[in-house]
């Protein structure tokens, strides 16, 4: 039973909570300059890590907000949470 | 009645003041309050309680806790019955009612006991190596292996009770309120912290209970009834007893079932539940949960009348029940010794101690032997006599180095053995948490080692068997964790309890009890008590290469009952180990699971049952359709009316007269389930632009315009009807059961992918009651009640939206259909549903107004070709496939249009939407029917399409059919075999529009 | 104006008013920790915009006389009407009085020329009082949420999950004393749901 | 009869001797330096792919590594369900093959694996769900499969404890039944295949850990595991919830996310309920075991997680809705509570395919539902492996389709509309 930080909120139980699985998949700007291979990607292609992973979450029974989560899919630690268009922490690029 | 044979004459934490009546296997016994059923079982001298579920050899109590493998009892019956009931947990009450499980005709003569000779036959795993032949008997042996497996019975009836379900946050939980973790809630709690103490037990106090311990120089058990008293006393702090924490899961949330009324039996509990669910988030949990004995295995060590050697000490203690009146002590260790003193000192006669160490040296055995005491050391009980009851041991003199026994055997009568072959710290939620175990060699057990989340061990269940250090310990975990929460006492520092304990020396050799003979041949030690499995089944296992700890579990089912293998696991991992020759930090462990102890069903779904489990969302005239006699049909978690039912009418009949009605008169319909999305902002239009596929910027104000969403992946999602409010305003109509899933993605792209767009989007759907007139009196009908918007087909095309005051009301007047028919969906504030719907109802009687139920719509709407996201769709259609190109924009992106282009999405001859017309036109297809080129074929016959939806349709005096075809729409007057039970149909495949194809109607 | 007659409160059908009626001691069980009614008259606005625009934020306050709470999880406008509140970084709830119905209007009108949206909602939630002794712990039957006087008081409002409902709670007093807002769908499973979770306290209903 | 072989005769016979004659049901050989095959992941489906490489292809120089103890994936963790009345016709074909190997693979391994097909049955809670299991049951008679609709008093026959009260929050309006359908003995599969494969030359090698594919120019080379390097010029991945794992290892993404899934059996009991009911509206599905406990699984957990565990909550509501159905199971009690990690792929269907990678093949997104799939599957790899060509059976369910468009949706119908 997760206890999951909403940047806005605060810790709210898992049950408040959907999960929208892996973040920082960007859509193609022009999906017609994909090939289907591409598209295939950005539409099914998940990195589904064992580890840490960073992850898309909405509090549907709270500010209502998306929001990413960095986590790991083990032992569950979320090491962070943080808003969409923020940098995951620790990421340079 | 009888006398209670056993009963101690004085001591005890029994109620002799309140003697309570009960019936076990039939026949009547008496005990007090204060009991629990296996310690009045003892004090009526009850030896059998149960057969064992293999070979149904005759089981006795084993122990006094939660631990129990053999007392597994059915208690009460009918509804309120209980099918494996630990008698050692079941707290004694007036009238109870329990008997045997597993065996016929009774526990005490066991026709299946015959099975016993048999048991050469039935090693471990025996199953997976017969009943193989012939194939086609399976099915008749299993059903004998499951009449005769399986212990309790399910009740005959549905629950009388009822179960509550609590959420609670704290910032230090203890779990355990022994002497560990009563100091640990005194610490925690006197800092303000908010604390829960939970305990499995009626009262707190733990193994403090069963002895007689002194804790600051006072009896231990008044300074625990005085600890319980402050621990009360503070507000912030929440004794439960009689609660078990039985799951330890992610993030620090625990569960716990609280026992609220079971020790009260069946009677009615008034407004109490039976049972209490605590769901408990804890920022810092103390597990202080003791630990559990741990019997040696040795040859014939089943019999009733042996015990674990501290629930033998409980029965006398607390109990005041004597399990036997001449007893023998088997140990490893001083500890145990204990239990002969306090046996002695309940005149049982101790015959001796049997004592596998050479030279017990420490004080308890010296103690023992001034108490004159015989004292057998370095020797073992090597076989067990009696029947139904042990009537003597036999022990041999162990060999160096304790692999095997010699020498003469001596023959010791005794009825009761009391057994102990060391302590199993309570390491269950520790390892259910994710914490690492590690093996302690000298203590031979597996003690709490890292810990994975915020959990602190404590006492005897982290290792520290001593008082004086479980008190140490539970203070320092308690004062710590609360210091970790910000929590700090106010006033003068306060000090740990303290205690003045016996040392006591090291346990000796853990492992199997070697007895004379072959060592598979002899009588049967026995590892698991409950699922008979042996020492010899172990060795099988080990011997087939079922070797890891964990093949070893399945293979010969040790640990796998309803006790989890509290007394046999590490037994059994000592024995694995030494075949391997390793030692149990060699084998590891099978893995911890939830529950702790077994968990009532009706507990976990709480409240969520009967009209509770889950909501039924109404309109605000769903009572007027009840009344006009509604039968409802579930959309989500809608109830929308499906058609309505007048005296003497069959479905048929009403469904033909709504859809009559609807197309000659004047139909009303309920639409106030359709989702309703409000959509402000500048970029409202490129917001719809992306997701609808469609385009919208030419879409004037007081328009409305019919379009389909898709998933990504270029499959319809959704559909409905957008209408435009305002410059900058619109309102989105989507599918029922689809409302919620819109909304949400709206928001989801909005926020997540274009969080520059200036948009808000809100559910508007409950604030509007919306009602449906259709049909060629729709107008007249609604004329009488509007006077401030004109409603000619000039003014108020099809496809306008008029805001209008109805009836009184600000309303928002939509022209739109689903019916094909001159249509005005009506929405006014939910609060005005029922009364403008009841006075529609009123002024239409003479237009023959008519209810209309979901099921005529979908005629109604078939008639047209109009398609239900949902029956039509499944996830795999595209707006080509239901002929539906015209509405996709070639101009621009939106969600799932790069997916259209894949080869396979892309491809000529996918299942395309059509009607079919059948040649009998009397024949209403099946929904769900399958066509087929060649009905004759032998099976697989492929498949090229379904009938999606069917109906009769009064209106054309004929049946009609909507059906997805391969090829389809290159298809149109070719005849199709549809296949049906016992036959197939001939159809022909037609264009989806049925009836008025122009759409006078609709425009009229 | 349509006819009083023709109005509906979402509990309407409950005959809540005539339970309200019945005298305390007529109840059978003397204590009533749990006190339960539906507050049917109760105008109620979706907004949203960007709390962080000092033009949106004095659009707001000029109506209400206070800015929307940009604090999460809290409501401004203290235990009396008109209040809003914080749903989530852009979004309130804000309640007036039914007679009040104007507000709407105003706040369309003073937002008219800001990207901004104001929804009359008054009819898309119920709401339901929920008082007494065993008020907390009712909730806590059915919500994860914690409600202990340390960790939510008086002021303090969040939509959140009670039973299997989406609610926004909003402690209006540390007695404590609580709106539950609900989708009027909804209204009549919580209705029963509380009331269920409330036997073993004693439930009474009031006007 | 080989030595060791099982029967009534031998347990006699062994009997006599304590039962120390017999063998072990498989070696603990050490890694040899190479293989012709090496599959990855000793549970069903790679112990199945083995044995179909050895019986079939006559490929035995063949090695199973395992990182844990064989048959410990969600081979040992399922609720045990087999049937094949799945909607299309690429799946009905690969399951109803694997449910008529199931028919015949106790004789064939000479090992119980208490195949039992005491009916499964799938219930309808309202009119959507009626329609779609008219489809499919129609589907699936048209591919020469079991099935077969029944009405409330026909479920009540058969289930007499099942509330089909009208009156229900979810009524129950109707159902399908597969009569072949049923159980199997999860850990017999494992073993008895584990055994069969073991005596054909197989090397079942546990507590060796995969951790790199080695490749050269695009060609697979081997593996690196915790016990060394192995050579093979073919490597077969079935490895269930750890797809993604691999994956990476070679490079790859696949369309797959790892869920916990969640079952758990109550304390055993007589007789109760002799066919297995499934709701999927409700998320439930029961059957009781041979040993009396009932068995009930779960829907996911929506979240990635590779620790076999879930969150309570989707237990409680699951239990919520079983006591719905069974109204006298309120009072029995939940005695052992697990989870599974599962390979969920979009379109509910597994991936049995060829990879961009020469001579790396996956099986693998069988998700919550491949127990049922466990020969048939291995039948089909098998196959693909010796031929480096998918055989019929799973050339629809390889990865292209995702490039395609070509899913083979078995979620059943996305949406309830109108
Ligand atoms: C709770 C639950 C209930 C289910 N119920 C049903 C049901 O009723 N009916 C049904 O048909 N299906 C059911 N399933 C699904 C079914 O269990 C699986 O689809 C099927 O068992 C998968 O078999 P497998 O052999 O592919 O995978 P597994 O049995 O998981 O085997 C994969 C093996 O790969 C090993 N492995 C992983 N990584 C490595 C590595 N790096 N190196 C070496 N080895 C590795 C793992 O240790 C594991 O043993 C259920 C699943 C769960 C979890
Ligand atoms: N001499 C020995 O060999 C020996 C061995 C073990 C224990 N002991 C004695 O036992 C005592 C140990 O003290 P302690 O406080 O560590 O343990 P304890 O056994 O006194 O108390 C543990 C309590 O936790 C409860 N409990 C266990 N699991 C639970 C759960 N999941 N949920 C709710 N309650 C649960 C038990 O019912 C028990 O009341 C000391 O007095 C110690 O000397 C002695
Ligand atoms: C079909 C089936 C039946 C089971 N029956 C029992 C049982 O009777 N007793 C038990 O303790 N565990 C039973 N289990 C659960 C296992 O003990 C174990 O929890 C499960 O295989 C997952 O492994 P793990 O808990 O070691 O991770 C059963 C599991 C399955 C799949
Ligand atoms: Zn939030």
């Amino acid at each position: 039973m997760l206890l999951i930080p909403c940047p806005w909120c605060g810790r709210r139980d898992e049950s408040e909570f959907a999960c929208g699985g892996e973040a920082h998949i960007a859509r193609p700007a022009d999906p017609d300059a994909v090939s289907d291979a591409e598209w295939a990607d950005y539409l099914f292609m998940r990195t589904n890590p064992k580890g840490a992973h960073r992850e898309r979450w909405v509090h549907v029974h709270g500010c209502g907000r998306w929001f990413n989560v960095a986590r790991h899919t083990v032992t569950h630690d979320i090491s962070a949470a943080y808003k969409v268009g923020e940098k995951p922490p620790g990421d340079a690029s | 009645m009888r006398e209670q044979s056993h009963r101690l004459a004085e001591g005890g934490r029994i109620d002799r003041a309140t003697p309570l009546r009960f019936t076990f296997n039939g026949r009547r016994y008496g005990g007090f309050a204060g009991d629990t059923l296996a310690s009045a079982l003892l004090a009526n001298g009850v030896s059998v309680v149960g057969r064992g579920v293999k070979y149904h050899r005759p089981r006795g109590i084993f122990s006094a806790g939660s631990e129990e493998p053999n007392a597994v009892v059915q208690l009460e019956t009918g509804a309120h019955t209980l099918a494996n009931a630990r008698a050692t947990r079941v707290e004694l009450y007036d009238g109870l009612v329990a008997t045997s499980v597993n065996c016929w005709p009774s526990a005490e003569y066991d026709f299946a006991a015959a099975l016993g000779l048999l048991s050469p036959l039935l090693p471990a795993g025996f199953y997976y190596k017969t009943f193989k032949w012939p194939a086609s008997l399976w099915m008749t042996y299993e059903a004998v292996i499951r009449r005769a497996a399986g212990l309790g019975r399910a009740p005959d009836g549905p629950d009388p009770d009822r179960y509550d379900k609590i959420n609670v946050h704290c910032d230090v939980l203890v779990v355990g309120g022994g002497p560990a973790g009563l100091a640990a809630a005194l610490a925690a709690g006197r800092t303000g912290a908010r604390v829960i103490l939970a305990d499995e037990q009626n009262e707190m106090g733990g193994a403090l209970l069963d002895g007689h311990d002194e804790i600051d120089g006072a009896p231990a058990q008044d300074w625990t009834a005085e600890a319980a008293a402050r621990l009360d006393a503070m507000d912030e702090v929440r004794c439960l007893p009689r609660t078990t924490v039985f799951g330890y899961y992610h993030h620090n949330f625990l569960a716990a079932l609280e026992r609220v009324t079971d020790h009260l039996g069946p009677q009615d509990a008034g407004v109490l539940p039976r049972q209490r669910l605590w769901r408990i988030r804890a920022r810092k949990v103390i597990l202080a949960t003791g630990a559990i004995e741990r019997p040696p295995v040795f040859a014939g060590n089943d019999r009733p009348g042996i015990m674990l050697a501290h629930a033998a000490r409980t029965y006398v203690n607390r109990y005041a029940a004597r399990p036997g009146r001449r007893a023998v002590l088997f140990t490893n260790n001083d500890g145990a010794y204990r239990a002969a003193l306090d046996l002695r000192a309940a005149d049982v006669e101790v015959a001796a101690i049997v004592d596998t160490r050479p030279e017990p040296t420490g004080d308890l055995p010296a103690e023992a032997e001034s108490a004159d005491i015989e004292l057998i050391a370095g020797h073992a009980v090597v076989a067990t006599h009696g029947r139904k009851r042990l009537s003597a041991i036999e022990v041999m003199a162990l060999g160096d180095g304790g692999g095997q026994v010699s020498g003469e055997a001596r023959r010791i009568p005794c009825d009761l053995l009391a057994v102990s072959g060391g302590w199993n710290p309570t390491a269950h939620l520790f390892s259910q948490s994710g914490g690492r175990l590690r093996f302690d060699a000298t203590g031979a057990c597996l003690v709490p080692a890292v810990a994975a989340q915020a959990t602190r061990p404590a006492g005897a269940g982290n290792g520290t068997f001593a008082l004086d250090g479980c008190l140490a310990e539970g203070w320092a975990a308690g004062a710590a964790a609360a210091a970790e929460v910000g929590s700090r006492a106010r006033g003068r520092a306060a000090k740990a309890p303290g205690a003045t304990v016996t040392p006591e020396e090291p346990p000796g050799d853990y492992g199997v009890v070697p007895a004379p003979g072959h060592p598979e041949g002899g009588p049967k030690h026995f590892v698991d008590l409950q699922n008979d499995v042996t020492a010899a089944d172990i060795a099988l296992a080990a011997r087939e290469g079922y070797g890891s700890v964990e093949h070893l579990k399945r293979y010969t089912t040790l640990g796998m009952g309803t006790d989890q293998g509290k007394t046999a696991n590490v037994a059994g991992l000592a024995i694995l180990a030494r075949l391997g020759g390793t030692d149990v930090a060699g084998t590891g462990h099978t893995t911890f699971r939830p529950p702790y102890t077994p968990v009532t069903f009706g507990a976990l779904a709480g409240r969520d049952v009967g009209a509770l489990s889950d909501a039924a969302r109404r309109t605000p005239m769903h009572h007027w359709h009840e009344r006009a006699g509604a039968r409802f049909e579930d959309v989500g978690q809608w109830k929308r009316p499906w058609y309505y039912r007048h005296p003497g009418e069959d479905m048929a009949g009403a469904v033909e007269r709504e859809c009559l009605a609807a197309r000659n008169t004047l139909g009303i319909m309920d639409a106030t389930t359709l989702g309703k999305i409000d959509i402000q902002g500048p970029d409202a239009a490129e917001l719809l632009d992306r997701v609808y596929t469609n385009a919208w910027s030419k879409l004037e104000v007081g328009r409305c315009r019919y379009s389909l969403m898709l998933g990504e992946d270029g499959m319809v999602m959704d559909d409905g009807v957008t209408a435009r409010l305002g410059r900058h305003h619109y309102l989105m109509t989507t599918t029922t059961g689809n409302a919620a899933r819109v909304l949400a993605w709206l928001e989801e792209w909005l926020q997540t992918e274009w969080p520059e767009l200036r948009v808000y989007v809100a559910s508007v759907t409950e604030q509007w009651a919306t009602i449906t007139l259709c049909g060629p009196n729709a107008r007249r009908l609604l004329a009488e009640f509007t006077g401030d918007v004109d409603l000619g087909t000039q003014a108020f095309p099809f496809m306008a939206w008029r805001a209008a005051t109805v009836g009184g009301i600000a309303a928002r007047l939509f022209r739109v259909s689903f019916t094909g028919e001159l249509s005005f969906e009506i929405n006014v504030p939910a609060r005005y549903g029922l009364g403008l719907w009841t006075a529609f109802m009123n002024a239409g009687e003479k237009y023959g107004i008519t209810p209309l139920g979901t099921e005529a719509m979908h005629v109604l709407r078939a008639e047209k070709g109009y398609i239900i996201v949902g029956q039509e769709t499944d996830g795999t259609v595209t707006p080509a496939d239901l002929g539906m190109d015209w509405i996709v924009s070639s101009k621009k992106d939106f969600i799932g249009r790069r997916s259209l282009g894949r080869t396979d999405t892309a491809r000529p001859g996918r299942k395309q939407l059509v009607g079919l017309e059948t040649e009998d036109a009397a024949l209403v297809l099946p929904e769900g029917a399958h066509l087929v080129e060649n009905p004759g074929q032998e099976p697989p016959v492929p498949t090229i399409g379904h009938v999606t939806s069917s109906y009769h349709s009064a209106n054309l005096g004929r049946s009609i059919a909507l059906a997805l075809v391969k090829g389809g729409r290159g298809r149109m007057g070719e005849a199709v075999h549809v296949a049906l039970e016992g036959g197939a149909a001939r159809a022909v495949i037609r264009d989806p529009v049925f009836f008025d194809v122009q759409g006078s109607r609709l425009h009229g | 104006m349509a006819d009083a007659y023709l109005r509906q409160s979402p509990l309407a059908h409950l005959g809540l008013a005539a339970r309200a009626a019945i005298p305390p001691e007529d109840i059978e069980g003397t204590e009533a920790g749990v006190v339960l009614c539906e507050r049917p008259a109760r105008h109620q606005i979706g907004l949203r915009g960007d709390a962080r625009r000092p033009a949106f934020r004095a659009a707001v306050k000029g109506v209400l006389g206070f800015a929307p709470p940009a604090k999460a999880t809290t409501a401004a406008g203290g235990t009396g009407l008109p209040r809003a509140l914080w749903l989530g970084p852009d979004e309130w709830l804000v309640v007036t009085d039914d007679d009040d119905a104007a507000t709407v209007a105003d706040l369309s009108e003073a937002l008219a020329r800001q990207h901004a949206h104001v929804v009359d909602l008054s009819d898309a939630r119920a709401v339901i009082g929920l008082a007494g002794a065993g008020a907390r712990d009712v909730l806590m039957k059915g919500c994860t949420l914690d409600v202990h006087r340390r960790a939510f008081g008086p002021g303090r409002c969040t939509r959140t999950l009670l039973a299997r409902a989406q609610v926004i709670v909003h402690q209006i007093t540390q007695a404590p004393d609580y709106d539950l807002y609900v989708q009027r769908s909804f209204a009549e499973y919580l209705w029963a749901w509380l009331e269920d979770a409330g036997t073993e306290y004693g439930v009474r209903v009031t006007a | 009869m080989a030595k060791g072989a099982y029967s009534i005769f031998s347990l006699v016979r062994n009997a006599l001797r304590y039962h120390e004659g017999w063998p072990r049901a498989w070696r603990s050989p050490e890694p040899q330096p190479a293989y012709d095959v090496i599959i990855v992941g000793g549970g069903g489906h790679g112990l199945a792919t083995a044995y179909y490489l050895a019986k079939e292809h006559g490929v035995s120089n063949v090695a199973v590594l395992e990182k844990g103890w064989l048959g410990g994936g969600n081979t040992g963790r399922n609720t045990t369900i087999i049937r094949s009345n799945y909607l299309w016709d690429e799946s009905a074909a690969i399951y109803d093959k694997s449910l008529r190997l199931y028919e015949g693979l106790s004789r064939e391994l000479n090992f119980n694996l208490m195949v039992s097909q005491r009916g499964v049955i799938n219930l309808a809670h309202n009119l959507h769900d009626m329609r779609e299991l008219a489809r499919r049951v129609a589907a699936i008679k048209l591919n020469g499969i079991d099935s077969e609709i029944l009405a409330p008093a026909d479920i009540k026959a058969m289930v007499p404890i099942l509330n089909v009260s009208p009156e229900a929050r979810y009524p129950v309006l109707g159902a399908s039944l597969q009569r072949r359908g049923g159980t199997a003995r999860h850990d017999a599969v494992a073993w008895g295949l584990a055994r069969a494969a073991d005596a054909r030359g197989v090397d079942i090698i546990q507590n060796c850990e995969v951790t790199g594919i080695s490749r050269e120019g695009g060609k697979v080379t081997g593996v690196e595991t915790t016990r060394g390097s192995i050579k093979a010029p073919k490597v077969g991945v079935v490895v269930a919830g750890h797809a993604s794992v691999l994956a990476a290892m070679a490079g790859l993404r696949l369309p797959i996310d790892s869920y916990p899934l969640q079952a758990l059996v109550s304390e055993p009991l007589k007789p109760v309920i002799d066919s297995v009911v499934m709701s999927g509206a409700v998320h439930v599905y029961v059957s009781q075991s041979d040993k009396g406990e009932l068995v009930m699984g779960a829907s996911i957990d929506n979240y990635n997680s590779y620790a076999q565990r879930g969150s309570p909550h989707v237990i409680e509501n699951m239990l919520g809705a079983t006591v719905e159905l069974f109204p006298i199971f309120s009072r029995l009690s939940m005695m052992r509570q697990w989870g599974g990690i599962v390979d969920v792929c979009p379109d509910a269907s597994p991936i049995v395919s060829k990879t961009p990678v020469d001579g790396l093949y996956f099986n693998c997104g069988w998700g919550t539902g491949g127990f049922k799939a466990t020969p048939g599957s291995g039948f089909a790899f098998a196959h693909t492996i010796a031929e480096d060509r998918p055989h019929p059976l799973n050339a629809p369910f390889s990865l292209e389709r995702f490039t395609t468009g070509a899913l083979i949706d078995e979620h059943g119908a996305a949406a309830v509309g109108h």
